[in-house]
């Protein structure tokens, strides 16, 4: 093996980026996941393809971040998107008063957007509250979760990456120089354990990096941050529509297949294996969903979840965190070699994520390769099961 | 590891399907036809040797009888293909099966054109 | 949800490498309004950290999480636990049939993904296409159609309940079918030539289980049967049109 | 035990005739599948017995005395159903192949199932009054 092993842990958005991005530049790839492909937090997201409208006032470098990758993603791999666009409305004079602020961030952050009259759209959007009082048309997309990792980590395989699901990592292996220097794992589809050595280890593991990371004595200050998400089982529009207001409470409404998706809320949690949908916020995010899209008050519920978003920040807490991700290598931060983390960050910069910490790890190996993955068409998603 | 579905397997495309299909018509018409004629016209027909012989008397009969023959033979057989082909065979068993099948078929048609001439014959 | 507990017996497949499977049986107060698949996540998270079993969008968008839940194949992540099981009852759940098992819950339906592509059905596709609700006509926006993500979220259910799917491996199955039908709609006539065979349109029986179990609006049954005709009008089109 | 099979396999032929949580679809896939059987097996058996028209009124007619037997009439009875409701599901799959009907495949169903039942006990009556 002439090329540098690198262990990717997590199969979540981050994970399949990344092992696409290091696979892509020629390096021997292996991801483990604990469960199926993105069954942890990434599987869970909206499926909101951000074009950074959200994020454009209080967090400008998480917009410019979303609206670059959105553009880059439908290029590369529009089989997943359904690329309808956006809209932002504003239902009260709160969210009028909001929407200079909201322009602004929009200029600043480069994010196209086209004011609609009040009968353009409703003509686009038949089922939206009639009393919409402003409305932007902005380059959102929507997007399938499952889907658009697959389309990584078919793309990955064809490279030669390696994913083995279902194992767990039990121990890191530390040399006395206070190396990572691999892994053991237990491979749970035949109950059998060993171990795995690699160059460099790479902690994808989102809301679980802290976890991780203890067991290399690391720390990385990871904010675990649930929230709901409640299916309706009718596509009552063609477009994610945003509450242009703060970003808050059950703001969202997304379409997708026949459904359309309401989220979400923000709180904290102790044990991430297992989070429970709470009702009380089940029954907001009906009555934010309605306020939106009235229909929505009659429809029949589908589904109701909970993801976990890894908030990167110590002191600040839900909402006021930025979304933007972090990098860390643990060289750096506790002295420990052979071992990068990368958390925090959203579904939509999945490839930025993983082209920074490619970038990170590539410089650490000595590998002088540069990314190529915003120019790079992801191969068909089913290909992940044909490779 | 992947299994990619074989397309070259032993054929039943459109045109015996769709054959099995009109004889399963045919067999539905000539049967009615059968019933209306025996059970509810010619009262009681066919209970003795005499009766059936009478009936083969007529060369309409003996030729809608010898249809009647091939298409019921032709229909089960294609259904028996069918089911054996949900076995999941391989191209060499279907070519067996192909024979078989076929044989079956032509000893039991010639078999039956010559019962149904003995029978005519009878009568003469 | 309501807040009155039950207390359910969960009858779980298992199975390792290439051991022969056994049942475990683990006890669970659930919530009647809970979905199968959170009970299933919760006997891995606090009860046995062995069990593998796969799942994503927990809302029916992914695909990932269909099982046989007593017998019947389900996406667990949208079927409530009182759908299915009364307080004090047993579930049995199993991984779906016709597809080897990788492992527990966990099968390989590799051959389902290869026929898609094999067929050209499309993930996403013209709202006008695949209509969302039958009762409103699609709008087309100003410059073309709108792109939607398709039906078949390719669970692997329905070949999962069809009956000749059991006892051949090379018959298309269902929703590869309903795929081809979908691929056929815009031109596809390779598609049609493809489904015209032994394996293909033909080797269907209209027990109509697919259609029973598919849980998003696919109804790969009739698909297979609008199939059949779009196959049989193409056939005799070439047989009297362009035969060149 | 049996040997556990959860992939496709020849071996697993039993199970089309397993109705267990299975629907309306099945059971007229299985009646379909026992009927197809049934009818062949019968067909080739007739055509057999049908020789002993060759041979003369005596041979015959000593047959069909023994076939006023009730066990050979009950078994005459069920190739009647048999055939009628072989028929009758065929129409059933070339209506919903040929039309846009497969959403009432189940009404269809239970409908020739009527009339299947009808039919049979027309015949059974006629055959045992007779």
């Amino acid at each position: 093996m002439s090329q540098p092993h690198v262990i990717i842990i997590g199969a979540g958005f981050t994970g399949v980026a990344t092992a696409h991005d290091l696979a892509l530049r020629g390096l021997d790839v292996t991801v483990i996941e604990r469960g199926s492909m993105v069954c942890g937090t990434s599987g869970r997201t909206h499926g909101l393809l951000h074009c950074g409208g959200r994020y454009c006032v209080k967090d400008q470098e998480s917009a410019i971040e979303c609206i670059e990758e959105n553009l880059i993603l439908r290029k590369i791999v529009p089989q997943v998107i359904e690329p309808n666009g956006g809209l932002f409305v504003a239902l009260d004079e709160g969210d009028i008063e909001y929407s200079k602020e909201w322009l602004e961030g929009c200029e600043a952050c480069q994010i196209p957007y086209k004011q609609l009259t009040h009968q353009q759209v409703l003509k686009l959007e038949p089922y939206l509250n009639p009393e919409v009082k402003l409305a932007y048309e902005v380059p959102d997309g929507t997007f399938d979760p499952l889907r658009l990792a697959l389309a990584f980590a078919a793309t990955a395989k064809s490279n030669g990456a390696k994913f083995q699901l279902y194992t767990d990592v039990t121990e890191l292996i530390i040399d006395n120089t206070g190396r990572v220097t691999g892994l053991k794992i237990w491979d749970r589809t035949k109950d059998e354990r060993r171990e795995l050595h690699a160059d460099m280890v790479v902690n994808a593991t989102g809301a679980w990096a802290g976890e991780i990371a203890d067991m290399a004595g690391a720390n990385v200050p990871v904010r675990p941050t649930p929230g709901v998400m409640v299916a309706y089982e009718e596509r009552f529009v063609n477009r994610a529509i945003n509450r242009l207001c703060k970003p808050s409470d059950g703001d969202i409404v997304l379409p997708q297949r026949r459904m359309v998706v309401v989220g979400t809320t923000s709180f904290e949690v102790e044990d991430l294996d297992y989070v429970p949908v709470v009702d009380e916020q089940v029954d907001l995010m009906l009555e934010r969903g309605a306020a939106l899209i009235p229909g929505i008050k009659n429809a029949q519920m589908r589904g109701a979840y909970m993801a976990t978003r890894p908030l990167i920040g110590a002191g600040l807490t839900g909402r006021s965190v930025a979304r933007t991700f972090k990098c860390f290598d643990h060289k750096e931060s506790d002295d420990i070699d052979g071992f990068v983390t990368i958390t925090g960050g959203k579904a939509t910069t999945l490839r930025q994520m993983a082209e920074k910490t490619s970038d990170i790890v590539c410089q650490k190996l000595d590998v002088e390769v540069e990314c190529a993955t915003a120019e790079t068409p992801l191969l068909s998603y089913r290909q992940y099961y044909a490779l | 590891m992947i299994e990619t579905k074989s397309i070259q397997k032993p054929d039943e495309a459109a045109g015996l399907w769709l054959l099995k299909v009109l004889l399963g018509v045919l067999i539905i018409i000539i049967l009615t036809i059968h019933l209306i004629v025996n059970h509810f016209i010619g009262e009681g027909a066919l209970l003795t040797w005499q009766d059936v012989v009478d009936y083969f008397a007529n060369p309409w009969i003996v030729f809608m009888e010898i249809t009647f023959l091939v298409v019921v033979v032709s229909h089960s057989l294609i259904g028996m293909r069918s089911i054996i082909l949900d076995l999941n065979p391989s191209k060499g068993t279907m070519k067996i099966v192909d024979w078989v099948l076929s044989i079956i078929g032509v000893v039991s048609t010639v078999y039956g054109i010559w019962l149904a001439l003995k029978i005519a014959s009878f009568s003469v | 949800m309501s807040t009155q507990k039950w207390k359910v017996t969960f009858k779980v497949h298992r199975q390792k490498a290439n051991n022969s499977p056994n049942y475990d049986e683990y006890k669970l107060e659930v919530d009647p309004e809970e979905y199968v698949l959170d009970a299933v996540e919760r006997i891995w998270a606090f009860h046995d950290r062995s069990l593998t079993f796969a799942h994503a969008c927990h809302h029916s968008t992914c695909g990932a999480c269909g099982m046989r839940v007593n017998g019947v194949e389900k996406l667990t992540c949208i079927t409530f636990i009182h759908e299915i099981a009364k307080n004090g009852s047993t579930i049995k759940i199993e991984p779906l049939r016709n597809f080897p098992v990788i492992s527990d819950l966990v099968v390989d339906m590799s051959t389902l993904y290869s026929g898609m592509e094999m067929v050209g059905q499309r993930p996403i596709v013209p709202l006008s296409e695949e209509p969302a609700a039958s009762d409103i006509k699609p709008v087309k926006a100003k410059d073309g159609d709108y792109i939607r993500l398709s039906d078949c979220i390719e669970c692997g259910l329905c070949i999962s309940a069809c009956p000749v799917a059991t006892t051949t491996s090379g018959y298309f199955g269902p929703a590869i079918l309903a795929g081809a039908r979908q691929a056929s709609i815009n031109g596809g006539a390779e598609t049609l030539k493809l489904v015209d065979c032994a394996d293909g349109v033909w080797r269907c029986h209209s027990a109509y289980e697919c259609t029973e179990v598919c849980p998003s609006f696919v109804e790969p049954g009739k698909k297979i049967m609008q199939l059949r005709r779009a196959v049989l009008g193409s056939r005799i089109k070439s047989l009297f049109g362009s035969r060149n | 035990m049996t040997t556990y099979t959860n992939k496709p396999s020849p071996s697993n032929w039993l199970k089309w005739f397993d109705p267990r949580h299975r629907d309306t679809g099945t059971w007229a896939f299985i009646l379909n599948r026992i009927t197809a059987l049934g009818l062949t097996f019968y067909l080739f058996l007739h055509l057999i017995i049908l020789s002993q028209l060759a041979q003369g009124p005596d041979a015959y007619d000593s047959f069909l005395e023994l076939a006023k037997t009730p066990i050979i009439v009950i078994g005459e009875l069920l190739v009647i159903v048999a055939a009628i409701y072989h028929g009758l599901n065929g129409i059933r799959i070339g209506l919903t192949t040929f039309s846009e009907t497969s959403n009432i495949q189940k009404t269809v169903f239970y409908f020739f199932i009527l009339i299947t039942v009808i039919g049979s006990l027309i015949f059974g009556i006629r055959m045992f009054t007779a």
